[in-house]
């Protein structure tokens, strides 16, 4: 056995890139004085392109593996799973990073450390999606995360920006351990961290009510990142006290590296335990979608609203993983495939509300849905953004792409049998629509002439027009996200 | 040894951490208390690791992970907690609840 | 499309059509063009008519394929045989007379171009009806028929009673259509066709049930547009309407429709004794209950619509006892005579301006013309000899003595014997309130002061119609009739006439004539005072009207109040209340984001917990 | 893709139009009324060139067909064609909406805003369109779904005083019927392993056990029976009628309710027909219901808006009667009598909007007697389609509602005769309520005299535009009426399809 590893840069590529700029923009805001926000977002723009160049050169090529323990054991795979979420997380970021601008130049953030902490986060985004043994994952879930809790708190001078940060710190880290608990009690069972090393091992052990428990446990910390009950709690109170490009991007990308984290974890490492985490993901997806739904009724600032509803979404994503004791490699694809693909159309409708949102908190000021007034008028192109991108988290055409999202999803629940979960989320469409709409009417309503305290900044319109450009694309191609989805978690 | 002792051992310091995470009030406490449940998953690691005698010495390895993250845990969850201090003067978990649900 | 028979609804429809265009609502194009299409279509159906007498008992078809639809295929058309002729003839002739007429009557209405078109769009209804190849088909003429009633009828809209009088017509009358269409898809989903001639070579082999079933819900219809008890409500209302109107539509044809359709159908009907009794229990009591309104009466326009009503009777009675011949030809005699009589009082009514009777006292004294028709007409209503209306009734009579005597086709004897003895009654009747009213109406003195001179139009047309009428009577009518309209298989064959049965009639008569005038002479009373106390009952139709009111309409008006209630309160509430009821929940959810992080922390523990647990359990 | 571009042409034309109008603040309002006209004036000559090139001879197949790949990863074809049964609605649909236009003309709604609207409808005319040609469930529903969100906005930004709560309503009630008709194309999916609907069809259910049948049947007609409306589920309808500016209640009625009942024969009827035989008798009884509560309903309503809303519950009824007796028969005379209901009840709505303008009230009592006599054309208009609407034959109400007694009389092998013979006796019932409200609303507004304070202050005569949106869908009206095998022929080979009946 060589000590000395043989390491693929080129699949290692992506994230190498993302880091380094991070390291990059930390340096160069250390040495530079002036424009620091133009110049560490535009650095970050930068290192997100190369990055995205070498996602796509990579996935030209054959799948590329690397940290081998045996030929087919690899921690790192950049397959078509991989790829297609680090061009997410990277097109994600993308629309959050000139998002950031605005927030950096109005809440007087130190622009280096911002655009620092989000690509380290990102680069931990991207390395979750190719982990392949838990302890990768875990490691990567701690990227991701520990940026974005001092992201949170990154408002000076507001409490609640640090009581955000606080609260979504201890859920955080209490999730962890509970996952690390369970990553312990797995590699006690089954011999091994490794995906694949795993799904052996479990299979070997059926009906073993401490390898339940461990898959319960080790669930954990990406039910935290995707923010489903019952780990959920953080999501409104972290989204309102965080600057709103953080919030979008903790709505996008964090919750899209959860999903990648929980979809290598269950379909490929907990295979053999489907019948165990299959139906108790139907309950909770079911339960996710309800609560978030019901508490996203009754809303009246825009950012609870978003943060209810992206708990909704959530558990609109978990459904596919609803599956059967019976269910075979097929069908565990396409439930990857499903959640994927409706992470692929969430991403593009939620950064654009998001963005949106961010265009109208510096023309209005006050975030409340009622604040929106007037927006056709005042932005007509962003308000358009705004109705589109709720459309489509509604499942509504013009947002055929949200509408495809669900019917993908909606079609692995019943394909699964699980009829009642259908139903469910049809229910949950409704209500939904109900609050979805109560904005968008208001943003199309004729307000009274507001006064604009800003003008809109050019780069969050900017944003918003990308993000709206991506969901018309996605609503008339649809194949292009589900294609790229395809490439499933298992291998 | 028997593989029962440690386990039931870390099965014992990781339900006190919770209970510590439950009960305190205090953040740096709850902070202490999640750094227990971590030094429990530690202590699987390392007997599980022995038990099986992991070619790959996977348990050990995986513990000095688990020891960086909660490093870096600690760091970040001191800082953010010496924010709040800096706002508000108190480290009173009960009395952080200024983001909440709005009454209708 | 090469039949001639098209053109009897088509020019009336032309008409209607163009006089309806704005352009061609000015009065005289108005009247020219509705002249010109009653001439027309009078003078096409003259046309027709020798073709089709030469050879009786030839049908000439001509059909369109208009509705296919599965198994049904409604191909729409033309049946032109001799009894569509001659009822053709009729409605022409009657149809034309009314136009001319209308003109001096409307002469004043600013509304004329529009009733004249809605007059020529009735006249190509009913003959559509006349010449319609296919149940369906007769039923759009026979509804449109209805729709032009109920604007007629309408006309003086402003009038509350006028438009009341309007939608009852029109309701009562589709309550019928409707159990006609049913009767119509019974029958029709039985035989598979709508066909009229198909449908009847179809009878011998439909089911008992259907036959039963589809013949009855076609009666209906019948009741309804013969104004035939229980639907006989609307057609002494319908007076409201303009007189020419009233002679049009409830005299001469649109009532007649239905008499028509039952001798279309005759095969159909005889194939259902259940039906023929219906029928005939049905015509005995409306045939009594309208001679009787009729003598009670006060308004000279009503006592002729409860005649009317009377009369109708006595022809279904005699399609019921198995008399087509008798039935069809009481049908011309009386389509003419209460034409006449119409419009003999419209000129009455246009001279004193009012329909009291009461104030007509002597009023036909100083009216040649409508003295004359008047008593041409009346004394062809009552049937006295040589007016043809002896023949026709006497004929009517012998029909239903057979059925009494249980021979031939027709109603059970019980039934039978019912209607004849109703039949023989009525005749007195109807005898007695023709006295009444040719007693009030020339009784001396005649009146001073200004009368108003009918117009020419007007004076034409009911010389015409008397001339007809008079020459009706020597024309050899009843022995021309059954040669013209052969019998259907099973019917009775040709008109039963017997010389002791007229002079008993005609004894009869001119006893009742006799007492009424020794009875008024005496004191200048008005014959109706002999009814003392229950004249009220007896104007009023026997209060069925009330019945209804109390019966039907309130109680309907009830569930409807109740229903809108319940789809308002119950319905929409369970709606709108599953809506408020999420956003209930909602509030009340409001805890699980109470911002005490400690909560969320113990709610998550405790969730993994209950997970960790179940999971650990099932497995 | 393979076939012909002919369809989606006429699809991308509204679409183009409502994007231009939609995305470009630039183009002024006068040009909103061009685009408008231009765009649905060249959908109908477009439409005509589709009837002139549609094969009559094989009308039962679907024609002018557009099959490709759409979203391959689950199964969806972008297949799109017409066939009898679609292409009479998608005249229809093509015709009320070149109306709605010429109307719009002369009669924005407030706030005026006509670039908005008039792209909203545009967006509306895309998506009903759609509907009717689709040949795949998904695409199908994507289309069903296209049109709620611009009728969801045509009423909360152009309707009545209680628009928010009404337009609410409507696409929540809709949303949760299109919702659960989804969850039954996906049981159908997964059990036959396409969404295509010519597949589909020809299938005829084989391989889909009947307890799946059962499932997927009940929750399309579920879905369906919501937009239709089928009694209970009808509430959301008079208040979007009664709130809605009128071309939003003229489309409506005379469009949007049509795509409930042509899915229930284009989906329900071919794809689980052992579903659709199970369910019939029910389906039947509920219609029936709606027929005489509609009717009673509206015996007692005071304003013509609602009235004719209801009114509109039972003319459904008796399509869904039709469709519910599965013969062809019955599903012809369905949809003929979808098309003649949208033809009048379209014109109705028409008719009250411009009462409803005029008097600003639709009430009868605020409308008052009279309209005959001092404003002939609009009365004669009124007592028209009011006499149209009441079934009167001759007219094309008729014929529709006539054949569908016919074909519920003797409905198709299996099912329980008496009992549909026992509804087509309520549904006569509630024939003759329905013409006894349709007769004392004209006695109340159309006849009697003008009231004394109108006559100082005359009400308005038709004007020139609103007579020519009016003309056709009376000339439509007497045609059909007078000769309804254009539109029976057309549907006749193709329902013999759907029923799976050999002719």
């Amino acid at each position: 056995m060589s000590l000395v590893q043989h390491v693929d840069g080129l699949a290692l590529a992506p994230p190498t890139a993302l880091a380094l700029t991070a390291a990059a923009v930390l340096v160069v805001d250390l040495l530079v004085r002036r424009r620091r926000v133009e110049l560490a977002v535009g650095i970050g723009l930068l290192g997100t392109a190369v990055a995205l160049v070498f996602v796509a050169v990579l996935a030209r090529g054959e799948p590329r593996a690397t940290f081998c323990l045996t030929a087919h054991a690899c921690s790192y795979e950049a397959d078509g799973f991989a790829l297609a979420l680090q061009g997410l997380v990277l097109l994600a970021l993308a629309v959050v990073l000139p998002l950031l601008t605005g927030a950096l130049r109005d809440h007087r953030l130190p622009p280096g450390e911002a655009v620092f902490l989000l690509l380290s986060s990102a680069t931990g985004a991207m390395v979750m999606a190719a982990g392949r043994d838990v302890i990768t994952l875990v490691v990567a879930l701690e990227l991701v995360s520990l940026p974005t809790f001092v992201l949170v708190g990154l408002r000076p001078g507001d409490p609640r920006s640090a009581e955000a940060a606080l609260k979504a710190f201890l859920i955080g880290v209490v999730s962890t351990a509970l996952t690390l608990y369970g990553a312990s009690l797995l590699y006690g069972v089954t011999g091994s961290l490794h995906l694949d090393l795993i799904a052996e091992g479990l299979s070997a052990h059926r009906h073993d009510p401490l390898a339940a428990a461990a898959v319960v446990l080790v669930v954990a910390g990406f039910g935290f990142k995707v923010a489903a009950v019952p780990f959920h709690f953080w999501v409104p109170d972290a989204y309102s006290g965080a600057p709103l490009p953080v919030a979008a991007y903790l709505a996008v990308v964090s919750k899209a590296a959860g999903f990648a984290g929980l979809l290598l974890l269950l379909l490929r490492g907990l295979a053999p335990y489907v019948g165990t985490w299959g139906p108790v993901l139907g309950v909770l997806a079911a339960l996710t979608m309800s609560l978030g739904n019901l508490l996203a009724l009754r809303q009246r600032t825009v950012i609870r609203l978003l943060a209810w509803s992206s708990v909704a979404q959530a558990g609109y994503m978990l459904v596919p993983l609803a599956l059967h004791a019976d269910a075979g490699r097929k069908q565990m694809q396409e439930a990857s495939t499903a959640t994927l693909g409706y992470l692929g159309f969430y991403a593009a409708m939620t950064l654009g509300a998001f963005a949106a949102a961010s265009v109208l908190a510096r023309s209005h000021g006050a975030l409340t849905i009622e604040a929106s007034r007037g927006l056709v008028r005042v932005a007509p192109w962003t308000a358009g953004v705004l109705v589109l991108s709720l459309a489509s988290l509604a499942g509504l055409p013009p947002g055929v792409g949200g509408l495809v999202a669900k019917v993908v999803v909606l079609r692995s629940a019943v394909d699964a049998g699980y009829t009642w979960l259908a139903v469910v989320m049809a229910v949950n469409t409704v209500i939904a629509l109900a609050y979805y709409l109560r904005w968008a009417v208001v943003a199309l309503s004729p307000g009274a002439a507001t006064e604009r305290p800003f003008p809109p900044a050019r780069a969050a319109v900017g944003a918003a027009l990308v993000a709206g450009a991506a969901t018309v694309v996605v609503s008339v191609v649809p194949q292009l996200v589900m294609r790229a989805a395809a490439g499933g978690a298992l291998g | 040894m028997h593989l029962a002792v440690p386990l039931v051992a870390g099965a014992l310091l990781f339900g006190l951490g919770i209970y510590g995470v439950l009960a305190r009030k205090n953040a740096v406490l709850v902070l202490m208390a999640v750094e227990l449940m971590l030094n429990a998953v530690n202590l699987n690691l390392i007997a599980f690791g022995a038990y099986l005698r992991d070619r790959f010495r996977t348990g050990e390895v995986t513990t000095l992970f688990v020891v960086t993250i909660a490093a870096a845990e600690v760091g970040v969850g001191l800082a953010i907690v010496l924010l709040l201090y800096r706002r508000r003067e108190s480290v009173d978990l009960d009395r952080a609840t200024e983001l909440r649900e709005e009454a209708a | 499309m090469s039949s001639a028979a098209w053109l009897l609804p088509a020019i009336p429809f032309a008409a209607a059509l163009l006089g309806a265009l704005p352009a061609c609502r000015t009065r005289p194009r108005a009247a020219a063009i509705a002249l010109t299409g009653a001439t027309t279509t009078a003078l096409v159906a003259l046309l027709l008519l020798p073709s089709a007498l030469d050879d009786p008992t030839r049908v000439r078809l001509d059909r369109l394929l208009i509705a296919p639809a599965g198994a049904l295929q409604v191909l729409a058309g033309t049946r032109f045989d001799s009894l569509a002729a001659v009822v053709a003839v009729m409605v022409g002739v009657v149809a034309l007379a009314v136009q001319v007429y209308s003109v001096g009557y409307l002469h004043d209405d600013l509304r004329y171009p529009s009733y004249a078109a809605q007059v020529s769009l009735f006249t190509s209804a009913m003959l559509l009806v006349v010449v319609a190849s296919d149940l369906l088909e007769l039923l759009v003429g026979w509804e449109v028929m209805g729709l032009c009633s109920y604007l007629l009828i309408g006309h003086y809209r402003e009038l509350d009673y006028a438009r009341r009088a309007a939608v009852k017509a029109f309701l009562v009358t589709r309550i019928g259509d409707v159990g006609m269409l049913l009767g119509v898809a019974v029958l029709g989903t039985a035989a598979g066709t709508t066909d009229i001639g198909e449908l009847l070579a179809a009878v011998p082999r439909l089911p008992h049930g259907a036959l039963v079933a589809g013949s009855l819900l076609l009666l209906l219809g019948v009741a309804g547009k013969s104004a035939q008890f229980p639907l006989h409500v609307w057609l002494p209302d319908a007076m409201a309407g303009p007189t020419p109107i009233s002679a049009l539509i409830h005299a001469a044809t649109m009532v007649a429709a239905g008499v028509y359709l039952v001798a279309r159908l005759h095969p159909l009907f005889l194939a259902s004794t259940v039906t023929l009794d219906v029928l005939a229990l049905m015509a005995a009591v409306t045939m009594l209950l309208g001679a009787l309104a009729a003598f009670a009466q006060d308004d000279l326009k009503r006592l002729l619509a409860w005649s009317t009503t009377s009369q109708l009777a006595y022809m279904l009675g005699a399609l019921a006892a198995g008399g087509y011949d008798a039935g069809l030809l009481h049908l011309m005699v009386h389509a003419s005579a209460k034409a006449l009589l119409f419009l003999a009082a419209g000129l009455v009514l246009h001279a004193v301006h009012t329909g009291a009777l009461s104030q007509m006292r002597g009023v036909a004294r100083r009216m040649p013309v409508a003295a004359l028709a008047l008593i041409v007409g009346g004394l062809t209503l009552a049937g006295l000899p040589p007016f043809a209306g002896a023949w026709s009734k006497d004929s009517v009579l012998a029909a239903m003595k057979s059925a009494a005597g249980g021979s031939g086709p027709g109603p059970d004897q019980f039934e039978g014997v019912l209607l004849y003895l109703a039949g023989l009654a009525t005749v007195l009747i109807t005898a007695a309130y023709v006295a009444r009213l040719l007693l009030i109406l020339l009784a001396p003195p005649a009146p001073r002061g200004d009368l108003h001179e009918p117009r020419l139009s007007m004076a034409q047309s009911v010389t015409a119609l008397t001339v007809t009428c008079g020459v009706s009577t020597f024309l050899a009518l009843p022995d021309a009739l059954p040669s013209w309209l052969p019998a259907p298989a099973g019917a009775r064959e040709g008109i039963e006439l017997s010389v002791g049965g007229v002079t008993l009639t005609a004894i009869g008569v001119l006893a009742v004539f006799a007492a009424l005038w020794l009875y008024s002479h005496a004191g200048a009373r008005d014959p109706v005072l002999l009814l003392g106390s229950s004249q009220r009952r007896l104007r009023s139709g026997f209060g069925v009207d009330a019945l209804y009111d109390r019966g039907a309409v309130r109680p309907t008006r009830s569930v409807a109040a109740a229903v809108a209630e319940t789809d308002a309160s119950a319905i929409n509430h369970a709606v709108e209340g599953i809506g408020r009821s999420a956003v209930r929940t909602s509030s009340s959810l409001r805890v699980v984001g109470a911002g005490r992080v400690r909560s969320y922390l113990a709610a998550l523990i405790a969730g993994v917990l209950l997970v960790v647990v179940s999971v650990a359990v099932v497995v | 893709m393979s076939g012909s571009w002919a369809l989606p042409v006429i699809l991308a034309l509204p679409l183009a139009g409502a994007l231009l109008l939609l995305l470009l603040p630039e183009v002024g309002d006068a040009i909103a009324h061009v685009v408008g006209l231009v765009v649905t004036g060249s959908v109908v000559v477009g439409v005509l060139a589709l009837f002139g090139s549609f094969d009559i001879g094989r009308a039962g197949r679907p024609q002018l067909e557009l099959d490709g790949d759409w979203i391959p990863a689950i199964g969806v074809r972008f297949h799109l064609g017409v066939d009898g049964i679609s292409l009479p609605l998608v005249g229809l649909a093509a015709l009320l909406f070149l109306l709605c236009m010429v109307h719009l003309l002369r009669h924005m709604p407030e706030p005026v805003r006509p670039r908005a609207l008039i792209g909203l409808l545009l967006l509306l005319e895309t998506g009903v369109l759609a509907t009717f040609m689709a040949l795949d469930l998904i695409v199908f529903f994507i289309a069903f779904e296209v049109v709620l969100l611009p009728m969801y906005f045509v009423i909360a930004l152009w309707g009545g005083e209680r628009r928010q709560h009404a337009a609410t309503k409507f696409i929540l009630f809709t949303l949760l019927g299109s919702v659960v008709m989804l969850v039954g194309f996906l049981v159908v999916g997964t059990h036959a392993g396409t969404f295509d609907l010519v597949e589909l069809a020809g299938r005829r259910g084989a391989g889909m056990p009947r307890g799946v049948q059962d499932a997927a049947a009940a929750l399309m007609i579920l879905g369906l029976a919501v937009k239709t409306p089928v009694w209970p589920l009808h509430t959301w309808l008079p208040d979007a009628h009664t709130e809605a500016p009128t071309v939003g209640s003229v489309l409506l009625a005379g469009v949007l309710l049509k795509m409930g009942t042509y899915g229930l024969v284009r989906l329900v009827l071919p794809v689980v027909p052992q579903g659709a035989h199970d369910l019939a008798p029910a389906l039947a009884g509920f219609a029936v219901i709606g027929i005489v509560w509609g009717s009673l309903v509206c015996l007692v309503q005071r304003d013509m808006k609602r009235l004719i809303a209801y009114s509109s519950v039972g003319h459904m009824g008796f399509v869904v009667l039709g469709i519910a007796s599965l013969t062809t028969i019955g599903v012809q005379a369905a949809l003929l009598a979808n098309i003649a209901h949208g033809l009048i009840t379209g014109l109705l709505f028409f008719l009250v909007g411009a009462l409803k303008e005029r008097h600003h009230s639709s009430e009868i009592a605020v409308v008052g007697e009279g309209m005959l006599g001092q404003t002939p054309y609009l009365g004669s208009l009124l007592v028209f389609a009011g006499v149209a609407s009441l079934g009167l034959p001759g007219l094309a109400g008729f014929w529709g509602e006539a054949l569908a007694l016919f074909g519920a009389w003797r409905p198709a092998g299996g099912l329980p005769a008496v009992w549909f013979q026992l509804l087509v006796c309520l549904a006569c019932l509630g024939a003759i309520i329905t013409a006894a409200y349709f007769l004392d609303l004209l006695r109340r507004t159309a006849f009697g005299p003008v009231p004394s304070a109108r006559r100082l202050r005359p009400v308005g005569e038709a004007r020139v535009s609103e007579l020519v949106a009016w003309t056709p869908l009376v000339v439509a009206t007497v045609v059909i009426g007078l000769y309804p095998r254009i539109v029976l022929g057309l549907g006749e080979a193709a329902v013999r399809g759907v029923l799976g009946v050999s002719a």
